[in-house]
């Protein structure tokens, strides 16, 4: 579920990473006023715990596919929503630099959809309330599923509205939404399972481990509503605010996916290449109720050239075409000569 | 990916690091902006463009070629991680079916176009974060984070994570190994054994986080991880975020690739 | 009797980021051998022992256990003969009692209840450990991990038994009783150590590893007190040599 | 000169889970001694170590080292006299590269950037491994990191050395250059370790625990010759003296 950079608008993209910063900075202000420091090193193995333990498949029963976990809901349960917080976003971090997960300026959205909302919004709101400080495994499973399955579904739903503001996809919303959400419902619930059964476990096996983390991490863990809602509305307000000036300098971001999910039903037909591609997707998505798509295999007619983004078609033109080719094979020969010539350097 | 796959890959990336080419040697710091305003500039392009992102394979071929990363590597890396895009992308030649250009006589929907468009960034953005790991060393992008302003606590984080990644996943390995010694099929595999090997891995975790902390106290830790200056932005590390900066400028702000290619037609025509 | 034959023909082994662990290594083990194998840090011995059974799959030349080649197919079968005990027996006990853990290979071989039983009894008395039964794992000794972690593996009945590195983190009684274990059974046996002088009490035979090629193949008693071999590969005299 | 002394009076520790780890431990180390201690696993060599510079702190009894009784105010500056390499060099090597590593104790020591880096340098030359200095410790071998972990407590300039299980997973010839620079340090050392023989190279006087207390405390040419004392701790002769 993480997002892409492709897929991101500039502003999308700063705002979020905006957002994440302006959460990280207050997290690790709080932290380290009241941190023990015995918690930094252990911050940092957890992180690389959780990379590990992504690394590890289960067989999802029933279904022979497999899955991994997540890691945001559990980090919050151990170490309170401040350090999770920080935890997660290096864990997504390293994914983003070493596995180019996303990216790195799909960065700021991804530790926002994956960390924000376990540790600051599910944890206090949701898995503290749930379980009230019991150590009684079932209403620790209760609690688990409840806030993985919330965490994932602002999650699925945040890379939704990420990459319709963003305006690159042309994917209307309520069919997005469909593909995200039932989804990670199903991960949110096996995540649950998961989580609750690693914290029951730990606490079996060695109960003093969890005191112990508990007794290190900072009191202000359990954290006051108050201060998670006054945050969360600021936020809300820095993004409500700079969407709206994207929306209102960019309609065209907004009024695509408005048009879409009000408008036109029926899509005009496509062109011939990818008429198998077309009917085997068609026979995928068939489960989105309000869009069929028009049997492909017209012969294409295509002469309605409307230009949706006025100035564009300047840009896509033969002429721009063979300027890119040109550009292209200049760079792809500067490359080469780059190599041929280091190599005769060292040979 | 397989686990083992996945393991070795960023073995791979990370060993990239240290060869000692003039792009390695740049300000780890200048190398961070650099990548960071070439994304910017490669996203902020609208959604229908393609022929103006050409020049941008320019940035990450130079590092590749300068910096000796090999560029198969590079790609297979890419393609890996590309399905969410495409999965994505691809409902743009399905939905938006209006044509919004015209090149010699064939009409091109936009959907098209914004596929294609994003498959470029997509590209552009993925090959350049794993060139600057490629040509920076993990380390050395944290240390430039950290001079850069970042938290210290965060970047801590990012070291400790860096240095027994590798550690833990190489626990992690042998354990899946030693369990799937012993399931012979599926069975093994399931959610219970799961969880507990991730308990049991948790476990082992927090001890050695222990052990490290004991460590760390031996030798006068006090809350603060201290780092040195390692180096002062150069002549050169200037000179490269110039070049940079005024290379995207350039070639944001000017449709210098359909220029050429007017220019080329006119030769011909 | 066939399927206890480990043969190694012309193996090599390249990690995916490039280092080539193991080159062309020779070597043919017959029934109820018991052979060490001894060399320097990074030398390629886990990753011999790894070729065994399949964790990993050599990049070229084949492996073969009793009559069945190692290959993507092969490789659950190839399982059930051979076992393997790592380094750490940390790693290899993951199940919340001692019990659960040594029945989970049998279980796994969709053996019945009352058989998985027997073997677990079985396997548990063979390293005197039958009373650690119902303990956790992670509240054992080093010593008596190391002797759970063998039963195991030995409660799946293997043909054939590999170690890497068994005595490593043991006290020296620990480490004695583990050789008394390791001696008395009667299967193939590999194992990988530094412990010279353990290769020394529980094998007669020793291969020596450089840079993953084998660079000597002959009864433990010659190969290691042949000191000028042994020193070139970054080893010594077993310590029972160095007289004072 | 005092400050190379440690005395143990009566110190007793227990884990917060109740496990009694240390109970009523005398010794007294002086200027320049080389000090063995050894016992069987879970004997409490490790929890000892950790006393010696407040790793952990004594339920009763004191600790001096030097002029100075550990307690919860002298412990920073204990922890500049004591240096500790634990048994896991990776637990030690925490740093991303080995530079980083082997600088962060001077660097806490808010030495000035210039004998840092002059520091570093030093440390890393004595164990051989200053070209090392740029790479990231899992990229090392076992020997490799054991020698750094050794540097960067080397960079703090201890004046005791504290080790645990210093040669574990080494190949013997790493362990005997190992062997060759632990003889070659003139600090005060105490050594926790299952290798005896060891022990026996590299210390003069040697102390054997058991359950938390110290049962024998003598001369290593004595103790570790003495076949019942040893046998009763769960312990051997050395190897080199087990001819064959
Ligand atoms: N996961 C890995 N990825 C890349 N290279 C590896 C990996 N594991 C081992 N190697 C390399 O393969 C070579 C052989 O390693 P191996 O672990 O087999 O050695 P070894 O003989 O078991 O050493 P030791 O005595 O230290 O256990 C070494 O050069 C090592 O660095
Ligand atoms: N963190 C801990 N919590 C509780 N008990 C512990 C802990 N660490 C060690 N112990 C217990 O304290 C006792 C002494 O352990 P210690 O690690 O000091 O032994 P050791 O002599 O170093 O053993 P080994 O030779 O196996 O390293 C053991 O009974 C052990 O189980
Ligand atoms: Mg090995
Ligand atoms: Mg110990």
């Amino acid at each position: 579920m993480h997002m892409a950079d492709a897929l991101l608008s500039p502003a999308v993209g700063t705002t979020l990473w905006a957002g994440t910063v302006a959460v990280g900075g207050y997290a690790s202000k709080k932290l380290k006023a009241q941190i023990d420091d015995r918690m930094i090193p252990l911050m940092g193995v957890l992180g690389a715990f959780i990379f590990a333990a992504q690394m590890i498949n289960f067989t999802i029963p029933g279904t022979g596919s497999s899955g991994h976990l997540g890691g945001g809901m559990i980090l919050a349960i151990l170490l309170g929503p401040h350090a999770a917080f920080l935890v997660m976003a290096s864990v997504l971090t390293v994914q983003a630099l070493f596995f180019a997960d996303g990216g790195l300026l799909a960065l700021g959205c991804n530790i926002w959809n994956l960390g924000f909302y376990p540790c600051f919004l599910v944890y206090p709101l949701i898995y503290k309330p749930l379980t009230g400080g019991s150590k009684n495994p079932g209403r620790i499973l209760v609690a688990s599923i409840a806030s993985a399955v919330v965490a994932l579904q602002f999650g699925a739903f945040s890379v939704v509205m990420e990459t319709l503001l963003s305006g690159k996809s042309e994917l209307p919303l309520g069919a997005f939404v469909l593909l995200m959400q039932p989804i990670h419902l199903a991960i949110g619930i096996i995540e649950g399972f998961v989580t609750a059964g690693i914290i029951n476990y730990v606490r079996g096996a060695r109960p003093e481990i969890l005191d112990s983390i508990a007794a290190s991490r900072p009191l202000g863990a359990g954290i006051s509503l108050k201060k998670v809602m006054m945050t969360f509305a600021v936020l809300a307000a820095i993004t409500g605010g700079a969407l709206s000036w994207f929306a209102s300098t960019h309609p065209d971001g907004l009024e695509w996916s408005v048009e879409k999910i009000y408008g036109r039903g029926e899509l005009p037909e496509q062109k011939h290449g990818i008429a198998p591609v077309l009917k085997d997707l068609q026979e995928k998505t068939a489960f989105l109720p309000d869009y069929n798509f028009k049997p492909a295999g017209n012969e294409p007619k295509k002469k309605e050239a409307v230009p949706v983004w006025p100035g564009i078609e300047a840009g896509t033109s033969l002429a721009g075409i063979t300027g890119a080719a040109i550009v292209l094979g200049i760079i792809v020969l500067i490359g080469m000569g780059i190599r041929s010539f280091r190599g005769r350097g060292k040979g | 990916m397989t686990f083992d796959e996945k393991y070795f890959d960023i073995g791979r990336l990370d060993r990239l690091s240290y060869r000692d080419t003039c792009v390695h040697n740049l300000d780890p710091r200048a190398k961070v902006i650099a990548t960071m305003l070439f994304l910017i500039t490669v996203i902020s392009f609208p959604k229908y463009e393609v022929v103006a992102l050409a020049p941008f394979f320019l940035f990450p071929v130079l590092l590749m070629t300068i910096g000796e990363i090999p560029v198969r590597f590079i790609l297979k890396k890419v393609i890996v991680v590309s399905p969410f895009a495409i999965f994505i992308g691809i409902f743009n030649p399905l939905l938006d079916t209006g044509t919004v250009a015209v090149i010699s006589g064939v009409p091109v929907s936009g959907g098209w176009l914004s596929f294609l468009s994003i498959i470029l960034k997509f590209t552009l953005t993925i090959s350049a974060a794993l060139l600057l790991i490629a040509t920076t060393s993990f380390p050395g992008v944290c240390h430039a984070l950290r001079r850069l302003g970042f938290p210290p606590l965060f970047v801590s984080q990012l070291f400790f994570l860096y240095r027994y990644l590798f550690v833990l996943m190489e626990e992690a390995m042998r354990m899946i190994r030693a369990r799937d010694m012993r399931s012979f099929g599926t069975p093994g595999a399931g959610i219970k054994v799961f969880v507990r090997l991730i308990g049991i891995l948790f476990l082992r975790t927090v001890d050695r986080a222990e052990r490290i902390y004991y460590a760390m106290l031996s030798r006068g830790f006090q809350g603060d991880i201290p780092s040195l200056k390692r180096s002062r932005m150069a002549a050169a590390d200037l000179a490269f975020m110039a070049a940079t900066i005024s290379f995207l400028g350039v070639f944001r702000f000017f449709r210098i690739t359909e220029g050429i290619g007017r220019v080329v037609q006119g030769l011909f025509a | 009797m066939s399927h206890h034959i480990v043969d190694f023909k012309n193996v090599s082994f390249r990690y995916p980021d490039g280092t080539e662990a193991l080159r062309g290594i020779n070597f043919r083990i017959t029934h109820g051998e018991s052979v060490g194998v001894v060399g320097a840090n990074g030398a390629g011995k886990s990753t011999l022992l790894q070729h065994m059974n399949g964790c990993l799959m050599p990049t070229s030349g084949t492996v073969t256990i009793g009559d069945l080649t190692l290959t993507g197919k092969t490789r659950r079968e190839i399982r059930k003969k051979v076992g393997i005990v790592f380094q750490n027996p940390d790693d290899q006990l993951f199940m919340p009692t001692v019990f659960d853990d040594v029945a989970f290979g049998p279980l796994n071989l969709g053996m019945d209840e009352e058989s998985v039983r027997e073997r677990v009894r079985k396997a548990l008395s063979m390293v005197h450990s039958l009373d650690l039964r119902d303990k956790p794992p992670h509240h054992l000794s080093s010593g008596q991990k190391s002797a759970v972690a063998i039963a195991s593996v030995m409660a799946m009945e293997p043909d054939i038994l590999a170690m890497d590195e068994p005595a490593a983190n043991l006290d020296p009684k620990s480490r004695r009783s583990l050789i008394t274990l390791l001696k008395s059974f009667r299967h193939s046996k590999i194992i990988a150590s530094h412990d010279l002088d353990l290769i020394l009490d529980v094998c007669q035979r020793c291969i020596v590893i450089r840079d993953g090629t084998v660079v000597a193949d002959g009864p433990s008693a010659e190969i290691l007190t042949n000191r000028t071999l042994l020193e070139e590969n970054n080893l010594e005299l077993p310590l029972s040599f160095q007289r004072r």
